[in-house]
């Protein structure tokens, strides 16, 4: 068969062609090192924990230093090795202005989850098992990032499942049998119709002059931009991939497994699916259905935005709906990941950036609140909010953060949400690749009014549980405000929020290239044809 | 050329044998009937070995012959086997296990 | 008619090289029984040791006739060796290896007849060897009894229990049954065609089209195969066979007896039917479809783990059987050497293969944590394998990786063996393909829900203070009270459910560390080394496959 | 001019002392001296605000005095440290040339030709779509002119504060907030783009909602605070799509140049516009407290006094006339306001402003009638710019927050002084106790009236004026409109000053004057109120003694000419017969009053007798049954007889519209939850689990155990199938 070996990547040389390799599989070396350590040794154990962690994230500050942010369109760092030949599959990772954000995300949550799980290891315990679970996890979603070739991206896709699966079922609440599989079920389903697809790319993408491409390298594919592909093909090889990361995301109505999943995790378990595991979904479309697959996209576009504001809506009214304070932050997550889809479907430069600056922002807002929610849950034993009140009284700091986290989860400018949710507004009065004005503004409309709700859930959750006078029932209890443990492992978060808030430019400058070449690209096939 | 009779013959003693293996309990019987299936194969073999004027047909027989006998040695040791066990080697009564 | 002609016999020119496999196997197996006949019992304890360097030992050959490269044939044309088969003849023999690792302390520990279990397990081998080479309905169906016959005397191996006699009946009977009609089928087909030989079968059936005699003969040919990969509906013998059988037999069974009626398969319809397509790609289609469908529903109900994986033997098997539906939906393209043109897909050829050597060492794999487990459970339930992870974690994490490669979940070598099915039918990329590729996503799903009941048990589930005494793993304990007449009677209440009917005597359980042995040790070290590198590196299977794929220029 | 190009400055330091309140406000500092920090802070920003207002005067004298050369001349001085992206300065000069001619009004003063605003921009704020977002500010008269009212009236209310709120339980925070609102607020005013409008917008916001929750262990307060939030939230939406329609219609964010493009397309873009413009006054019409959002102004009061002068009277609530003030052109194009006799804008400020003082009326709660008079003053301002009349409004915003600050902290010195009760049946007689206050808050309640020559009087003036002749035809609905607010506005207030400071006092404890710290600024505040009129005399009425230069202050230095110019907009000059009408109303009010309580003539306890008088009455107590009329509308019941409506809304008056919209929005949460998701979709899933498990036991039937019938399965099956095969094929 024809073999393509050549790829639009500049190989990296020195240390460079190294960074990335290094950067994925540092944690999981933790934790092969880990499994030998007994598990009586717990200190040592927590100490490689972190330190492979910190070590991976040691590799991303290189990153952000050596990143050539002038044209950060380009993949850089490149590594392009053979890897399964029979199939035409290649190890090739990059890094470029859509994935360094994300890469750096993931890299952050890791250590700062290791942090947080230093002194309580949730029910029944057993440290080394946890910690081994989370490195696989860093593993997996570092990467998904920067994996440039199909069937790579695919194994690292998966690799997450199994140990979120465990960490979810092990050590997770009440119904965790329940929410683990649900969550695994789904999203299995969802990545082997996303395979199917991918090799249906293989074998049918071809370039503008309609010679077979043959190749898994995903920076060829985004290169041939559907090529001569029909629309109609386009949709339907679009389909598949739009079940496998729309359940990722997860998109209305693949949703119903994220509550219980986030509900029944353990605390950093609900960190990490909610700060990068929703990630890879939107990542996903934006990666490789957009740009692979145009007409496809502009195809669903409409649909994809239809359920975006349904996910918007459908998910604060979920919200209000809980009494159980984790499930709420949960249900918002639909509500946001709704905003990013919705970005996305505009197939705007704008509307890109904002979904992935929407993901970014998400992912350090929703992981502050569920950090929260685990504190608040250690503290009080529930997470009733009927039960809560006057947090701010009994543990003034914690009421705080509370309440920044909050205000920044419902799109106050000046913090980070905002800026993943007015430019979405924005976008979606100019769609792009000729899509229907009248419909996405009608979508601008309702994700206008979706902000209302967030306002409204976000605001009766906290005055709920953290204005008015402490609960009877707490008398004798004494909450204990923020240890030293969580300010290190929410200082971070905390102060990312801000920063983000007052300057988007660091993310958006970084990602703008990408999102602007994905765009041309899509309107160019659009209307190319 | 007698062909088709031959097949015919064949068929005829295949089905006979097929019934045998599915109605008779009695396992002994059921080997037998096996037996009956094999040399409708034979006959059909060596017919179509003359029509086609090959000897590679009545080889075939052979072998399957040669094998048949191995394959009855074994079934027969079984079903003493089983008969050592449960005084019985009526095969459905055999259904310890199921579903 | 000339009989002088017919009656001519020229000696044959015997390749000693090329048989060089085949007679080092004969020659171990009759040295391991003259051996037992020879020795005192002391020497005896020496007879799997024995087995298994005369594996190793018959790997050499192999290795040599492969640097050597070049293709032999012999008798006609009957009996090949190119790298096809020498690929396969590899993979039988590191199974049956690992296979006897299982067996050194089973065996041994039950009170079997030892070593007539290695001679008989050596045979099987044999058979299976032979069935990689033979290009001939007579050597196809030589091969095949020769690796059956024994295999039914194994399956009855453990002569005191009646569950074990009882599996070797049912396997006796339906493979015998089985054979008869493919052998029916055979004899129409050379009826047909005239010769014996597959090229000739080819020619013939590719100018005779689907007439009714070409149809039962195929089908009827096929039906003794699809039995033998127990492809629903002709599975129905392997469930209970796998849960009677020892354990080791069982492991044999599902994957070198499978993989064997796979290879015979290969060369039957890539090759000798291909001029019957439009026969043989519809009958795949529905019989893959089926068979992994109802496969992986009825394992979603079972509660005794070896019974369990047997139907996800039987649902594995569709998904090796899916490439055959699309078998001839490649791009027209001329045999080097042969000069005929064929629309034979390649890539489906492949996937058979790396299909089975993948799933060789994940199934191995999990039987052999089956074993281990036994020996700390004496129990064969899922239930018994409750809280594993906390006080054998090592054991779980094994298994987790045996399971988690047969749901297909990377980095575990399944995910490629998944992923080279769906390549197959995007290569063809017929409707037919296409919705096939959807069903396959679907039961990818159905089957992580049973391999999610024993995840389930061994990581989230405490410690049980008591276990159901198990089916066999245990050796015969159950035996005893399974020829109570309460159990007879129990079966006689109509009720379908197994599971539901068996009496089980549930005996106090006390964790603790898996007692190991040197061969078990062995064998799963193996197995999950193959298992994990097949997974991250799929290179070197698929280079396999593409190798063995040139036997289709023969 | 240095001070214009790099006005952040200003914002940015009470946004430092907001962080050095709260990190080292009761560590280091100390949290009985915090308000000493927020105090210098503010002072110092006062002090550089009105650098800015002298320095911004010399650029426009410049600009006015040499207009020939004065183009160059101020993009020179403009230009300097100018982004290429930020200021339309570059074609500034083009609307230069373009001079008014025909735009003069009857005194002849038309446009002088102001100076463009002064925009300093740092790039790469953020970036998108390959666009270049830059940061900045724009300094302009009308910023000017907040400026100084914001830092005068802030730096006023943190005097004052440190002594109300001395030895409150959250001091600190108290004096980080009241920074932080200081700084959003400014940070509002000079914003060079609409994204940072947004921000600041809902930073004042939220600073509201701290201060208005302030005392949080109490529900009402929080149930206030959130409901505050959550109505300007509903009014964001407006803002939100609003600010998109105008970017994508004109492809950036900076103010400047979408006034300028507005006046170069007109009409091209009229439809946008119009939509532009409902959207944006959706959003005017919740933080400026606009009918018929404006029930969370009210319930705001909740916070502290000085909050409630600061943010809920003189600054925050103004930020939607701000805004409409800075947006001109849209509004003006999309209402066609130049051309209609009536329009969305004009008729909302009317309506709110009569509204907002019949309720007025019906409030015994001191702060709650002050309240409602900002509601109706804002709608005053709000009516002013609908009729066209943007230098009135603006005038009118300045001389307001003089006055009603005044009167806000003169409440708070009252309660101070009675026992912290802001029920005005338990004051009376407090002039003698507290004649500071009483003194001041007579002369603002003049002002606020609208009597000659107090501030109120002059701005009032002008409003009407533009109502009558400002455009080209008359707006008279908002001249009735006006005329009444006039009469009624007088009514209310004297009224307060009866239940208040005469009759005898009926409160408890002893009632005593308020300390200098208070006092002071209340004497401050009541002497802008008496002089801030003169910053915008007539001609006119100058010329009497001379000093035309004088006249027209606000007009001449605040108004942006440059864009005012392109829509074309006109001035009324002074009409004497409408200065005495309005004087006359206000008088008669007053009379009236007066008559009622103090001559104690008039229908005394009609509303005891008359009921149709009676209903007048607890239809205004009961603020038109507005909530109620929401309440009814959200929860879907029908409306209840008048009377047990009026009980009910008694005994809910807190429990108001939103927070009803939000129970209404959490029971459909509720039921989509439990109907639709855990229902519908969740059941479907786990049914195709179950489905799949009942599937096997079924298929297990196959499985007898029997080997005969497995032999007939599969020797069936091959039958069946060949017979198939040889039938179809």
């Amino acid at each position: 068969m024809l073999k393509t070996r050549g790829s639009f990547l500049v190989d990296a040389t020195g240390f460079d062609a190294w960074a990335l390799t290094l950067a994925v599989f540092l944690p999981a070396v933790g934790a092969l090192v880990m499994m030998v350590v007994p598990r009586a040794r717990e200190l040592e154990l927590k100490m490689i924990a972190l330190g492979s962690s910190l070590a991976a994230l040691a590799v991303g500050v290189y990153l952000l230093f050596a990143f050539d942010y002038g044209n950060a369109g380009e993949l850089q760092f490149g590594v392009h090795k053979g890897w399964i030949d029979a199939i035409n599959a290649d190890y090739i990772l990059g890094l470029d202005g859509l994935s360094l954000p994300l890469l750096i995300l993931s890299m952050v949550i890791i250590p700062l989850c290791v942090i947080y799980s230093w002194e309580h290891i949730p029910e029944p315990g057993n440290a080394k098992a946890f910690f081994i679970l989370m490195l696989i996890l860093a593993s997996g979603m570092n990467g998904t990032f920067v994996a440039q070739d199909l069937i790579l991206f695919f194994v690292f896709f998966e690799v997450v499942l199994l140990p979120m699966y465990f960490m979810i079922g092990v050590w997770g609440g009440e119904n965790r049998r329940y929410a683990s599989l649900k969550f695994f079920l789904f999203t299995l389903f969802g990545s082997a119709l996303m395979i199917v697809s991918f090799v249906a790319l293989y074998f049918v993408a071809t370039n503008e002059a309609g010679t077979a491409l043959n190749t898994f390298n995903m920076s060829e594919l985004a290169e041939a931009a559907g090529g001569d592909l029909a629309r109609g093909t386009q949709a339907i090889i679009f389909a598949g991939l739009f079940m496998g990361f729309g359940i990722k995301v997860p998109m209305f109505p693949f949703h119903t497994w994220l509550p219980d999943a986030h509900t029944e995790a353990p605390t950093v378990g609900s960190v990490i699916l909610a700060a990068v595991l929703l990630k890879l979904g939107t990542y996903g479309f934006v990666r490789i259905a957009l740009p692979f697959l145009p007409e496809g996209a502009a195809a669903w576009a409409p649909w994809i935005g239809l359920l975006a504001v349904i996910g918007i809506i459908y998910g604060a009214l979920g919200c209000l709906a809980q009494t159980d304070m984790k499930r709420l932050i949960a249900f918002s997550s639909v509500a946001h990941m709704g905003f990013v889809m919705l970005g996305i479907a505009t197939l705007t430069p704008i509307g890109i950036n904002a979904a992935v600056f929407g993901m970014v922002a998400h992912g350090i807002i929703t992981g502050m609140l569920f950090f929260l929610a685990g504190s608040v849950k250690e503290r009080y034993h529930t997470l009733e909010i009927g039960r809560l009140g006057g947090l701010l009284k009994s543990a003034p700091r914690m009421g705080w953060i509370l309440a920044i986290s909050a205000m920044a989860s419902l799109g106050l400018p000046g913090l980070a949400g905002f800026w993943g949710e007015f430019p979405v507004i924005l976008s979606a009065y100019n769609p792009g690749a000729g899509l229907s004005e009248e419909l996405f503004r009608t979508y601008m409309v309702i994700a206008a009014v979706g902000t209302v709700f967030a306002a409204g859930y976000l605001l009766w959750l906290f005055q709920r549980s953290a204005f008015g006078e402490p609960k009877a029932e707490w008398e004798g209890h004494a909450i204990a405000d923020v240890n030293r443990f969580e300010w290190a492992a929410w200082m971070p978060l905390i102060l990312a929020m801000v920063v983000f808030g007052f300057f988007p430019g660091l993310i958006f400058g970084v990602v703008d290239d990408v999102s602007v070449g994905i765009a041309e690209s899509i309107s160019a096939a659009v209307g190319g044809s | 050329m007698l062909l088709n009779q031959f097949l015919l013959l064949g068929a005829l003693l295949f089905a006979v044998g097929v019934y045998g293996v599915l109605a008779r309990r009695n396992g002994v019987m059921v080997l037998m009937s096996i037996e009956l299936m094999l040399n409708a194969v034979n006959l059909n073999l060596v017919a179509f070995g003359l029509q086609h004027d090959v000897v590679s047909g009545q080889v075939f027989a052979l072998f399957i012959i040669a094998v048949a006998a191995a394959e009855v040695g074994v079934g027969l040791a079984i079903v003493l086997l089983l008969y050592r066990n449960r005084r019985s080697i009526a095969v459905d009564e055999f259904d310890l296990m199921k579903g | 008619m000339n009989l002088g002609a017919l009656v001519a016999f020229v000696r044959p020119e015997l390749d000693w090289h090329a048989l060089a496999p085949e007679l080092t196997l004969l020659a171990v197996g009759t040295l391991v029984t003259v051996a037992d006949i020879a020795l005192d019992d002391k020497a005896k304890r020496m007879m799997p040791t024995l087995a298994g360097i005369g594996l190793l030992i018959t790997l050499v050959p192999i290795l040599t006739l492969a640097a050597d490269g070049a293709e032999r044939s012999m008798f006609g044309g009957a009996y090949v060796v190119d790298d096809f088969s020498l690929v396969l003849k590899a993979l039988f023999i590191l199974a049956g290896y690992v296979v006897v690792l299982m067996s050194v302390d089973y065996v041994r520990e039950g009170d079997y007849y030892e070593n007539e279990y290695y001679t008989l397990l050596l045979t099987s081998l044999l058979g299976m060897v032979m069935m990689a080479s033979s290009r001939d309905l007579v050597s196809v169906f030589v091969a095949l009894e020769l690796l059956s016959i024994p295999a039914y005397m194994l399956a009855a191996w453990r002569k005191g229990g009646p569950r074990s006699n009882e599996a070797g009946l049912k396997y006796y009977l339906m493979g015998v049954f089985a054979s008869a009609v493919m052998l029916y089928g055979m004899s129409l087909v050379f009826g047909v065609a005239g010769d014996t030989d597959f090229g000739t079968i080819s020619e013939a059936l590719r100018g005779e089209g689907a007439s009714p005699i070409v149809i039962v003969a195929i089908l009827f040919v096929l039906v003794g195969f699809a039995f033998k990969v127990s492809a629903v509906p002709f599975h129905t013998w392997a469930p209970d066979t796998y849960e009677g059988a020892p354990t080791p037999v069982t492991a044999f069974l599902s994957v070198a007896s499978k993989a064997a009626g796979f290879v015979a398969l290969l060369g039957l319809v890539f090759v000798a039917f291909e001029g019957a397509a439009d026969v043989v790609q519809p009958f795949f289609w529905v019989l893959a479809v089926v068979t992994m469908t109802v496969g992986n529903l009825i394992a979603l109900r079972q509660t005794n783990i070896v019974r369990m994986l047997a139907y996800s033997g039987v649902a594995q098997g569709g998904f090796m059987l899916v490439p055959f539906a699309v078998a001839f939906e490649g791009d027209a393209w001329t045999v080097p050497g042969a000069g005929i043109t064929t629309t034979v897909l390649p890539s489906a050829y492949e996937a058979v293969i790396v299909y089975l050597i993948i799933y060789a060492f994940m199934n191995l794999g999990a039987f052999s944590v089956v074993l281990a487990v036994a020996r700390r459970t004496r129990s064969g339930e899922i239930d018994s394998y409750a809280g594993l992870f906390r006080y054998a974690p090592g054991m779980a994490v094994l298994m987790t990786v045996f399971l988690a490669s047969l749901a297909g979940i990377p980095p575990a070598g399944g995910w490629f063996a998944k992923f080279v099915i769906f390549r197959t039918l995007a290569d063809a990329s017929t409707p037919a393909g296409w919705v096939l590729a959807a069903i396959v996503a679907v039961n990818a799903v159905i089957a992580f829900g049973y391999y999610a009941r024993v995840l389930v048990q061994m990581w989230f589930e405490p410690v049980p203070e008591t276990v159901a005494l198990g089916v066999d793993a245990s050796g015969d304990a159950e035996d005893e009270l399974a020829d109570e007449p309460a159990e007879a009677s129990a079966n006689d209440d109509g009720g379908f459910v197994a599971t539901e009917t068996r009496q089980q005597t549930m005996v106090a359980f006390t964790p603790g560390p898996i007692p190991m042995t040197g061969a078990l040790a062995a064998a799963l070290a193996i197995t999950v080394v193959a298992t994990m590198a097949l997974g991250v590196f799929p290179g070197l299977v698929s280079h396999f496959g593409e190798v063995a794929s040139f036997y289709l220029g023969g | 001019m240095w001070i214009l190009e790099n006005a952040f400055l200003i914002p940015l330091i009470p946004a430092v002392s907001f962080l050095v309140i709260l990190l080292f406000g009761r560590s280091v500092i100390g949290a009985e001296r915090v308000h000493k920090v927020g105090i210098t802070a503010v002072g110092i920003v006062w002090i550089l605000s009105m650098i800015a207002a002298v320095s911004w005067i010399t650029q426009v004298e410049d600009a006015t005095s040499s207009k020939a050369d004065d183009a160059e001349h101020a993009l020179v001085s403009v230009n300097e440290g100018l982004s290429a992206s930020g200021s339309g300065a570059v074609d500034g000069d083009l609307y230069l040339a373009a001079e008014d001619d025909g735009h003069g009004s009857d005194d002849g003063h038309g446009y002088a030709a102001g100076p463009d605003p002064v925009i300093s921009t740092a790039d790469g704020w953020w970036s998108s779509g390959g666009i270049d977002f830059a940061v900045g500010t724009l300094v302009d008269g009308q910023t000017v002119l907040l400026l100084v009212v914001v830092t005068s009236i802030s730096l006023l209310v943190h005097i004052y504060s440190s002594e109300y709120v001395k030895g409150d339980r959250r001091f600190v925070h108290y004096y980080a907030f009241l920074s932080l609102f200081t700084a959003s607020m400014l940070f509002f005013v000079m914003a060079q783009n609409l994204v940072q409008m947004i921000v600041g917008w809902e930073l004042v916001g939220v600073c509201s909602f701290v201060l208005i929750g302030h005392w949080w262990e109490e529900r009402p307060n929080t149930d206030a605070a959130v409901k505050a939030f959550l109505t300007n939230r509903v009014g964001d939406i407006g803002l939100l799509v609003g600010v998109a329609i105008l970017f994508g219609t004109f492809g950036t964010f900076d103010i400047d140049s979408i006034n300028r493009a507005v006046g170069e397309m007109g009409s091209e873009v009229h439809f946008a516009m119009l939509m532009a413009s409902i959207a944006l006054m959706a959003a005017v019409c919740s933080k400026s407290g606009q009918f018929p959002l404006h029930t969370w102004l009210p319930d705001a009061m909740a916070g502290p006094t000085p909050v409630s002068a600061l943010i809920h009277a003189a600054t925050m609530v103004v930020a939607g006339v701000f805004m409409i003030g800075r947006l001109y052109p849209v509004f003006f194009e999309g209402f066609s306001i130049g051309t209609s006799s009536i329009n969305l804008m004009a008729f909302i400020g009317g309506f709110t402003a009569l509204i907002g003082a019949g309720l007025a009326f019906a409030q015994w709660d001191i702060k709650k009638v002050l309240a409602y008079s900002t509601v109706s003053q804002l709608g005053y301002m709000v009516m002013a710019l609908g009729v066209g009349a943007w230098t009135a409004a603006m005038f009118h915003l300045f001389t307001h927050a003089f006055f009603k600050a005044c009167l806000f902290l003169g409440a708070g010195s009252v309660s101070h002084a009675a026992h912290h009760t802001f029920d005005m049946r338990e004051m009376g007689g407090l002039r003698k106790y507290m004649p500071h206050t009483y003194k001041t808050f007579v002369i603002s309640t003049l002002a606020l009236a609208g009597i000659f020559p107090f501030a109120g009087f002059w701005s009032k003036d002008e409003i009407l004026l533009g109502a009558l002749k400002g455009q080209e035809s008359r707006y008279l609905l908002m001249l009735v409109f006006g005329c009444v607010v006039a009469l009624l506005t007088a009514a209310y207030m004297t009224r307060v000053i009866w239940y208040t400071f005469w009759g005898e006092y009926r409160g408890h404890g002893h009632p005593h004057e308020s300390p200098k710290v208070m006092t002071v600024p209340l004497w401050i505040l009541a002497v802008m109120a008496v002089v801030a009129g003169a910053f915008n005399l007539p001609t006119p009425v100058l010329e009497l003694f001379g000093l035309e230069r004088f006249a027209h202050l606000v007009q001449t230095y605040a108004e942006p000419t440059h864009y005012l110019n392109a829509i074309g907009l006109s001035h009324p000059g002074p009409e004497w017969e409408m200065a005495a009408a309005g004087l006359v109303l206000a008088l008669a009010g007053i009379a009236i009053t007066f008559m009622y309580y103090w001559r104690n003539t008039g229908p005394h306890g009609l509303t005891e007798r008359n009921r149709y008088a009676k209903a007048g009455y607890t239809f205004l107590e009961q603020k038109y049954y507005l909530d109620h009329l929401y309440t009814d509308i959200v929860v879907g019941s029908i409306k209840a007889p008048i009377a047990r409506a009026a009980n009910w809304v008694n005994n809910n008056v807190i429990d108001l519209v939103v927070n009803r919209a939000g129970e209404g929005a959490r029971d459909s949460g509720r039921w989509v939850y439990r109907w639709i998701d855990q229902g519908t979709i969740d059941n479907t899933v786990n049914a195709l689990g179950s489905g799949a498990d009942a599937g096997g036991q079924g298929l297990r039937v196959m499985q007898t155990g029997k080997v005969q019938n497995y032999g007939s399965l599969l020797f069936g099956t091959a039958a069946v199938v060949a017979i198939v095969f040889v039938i179809v094929l």
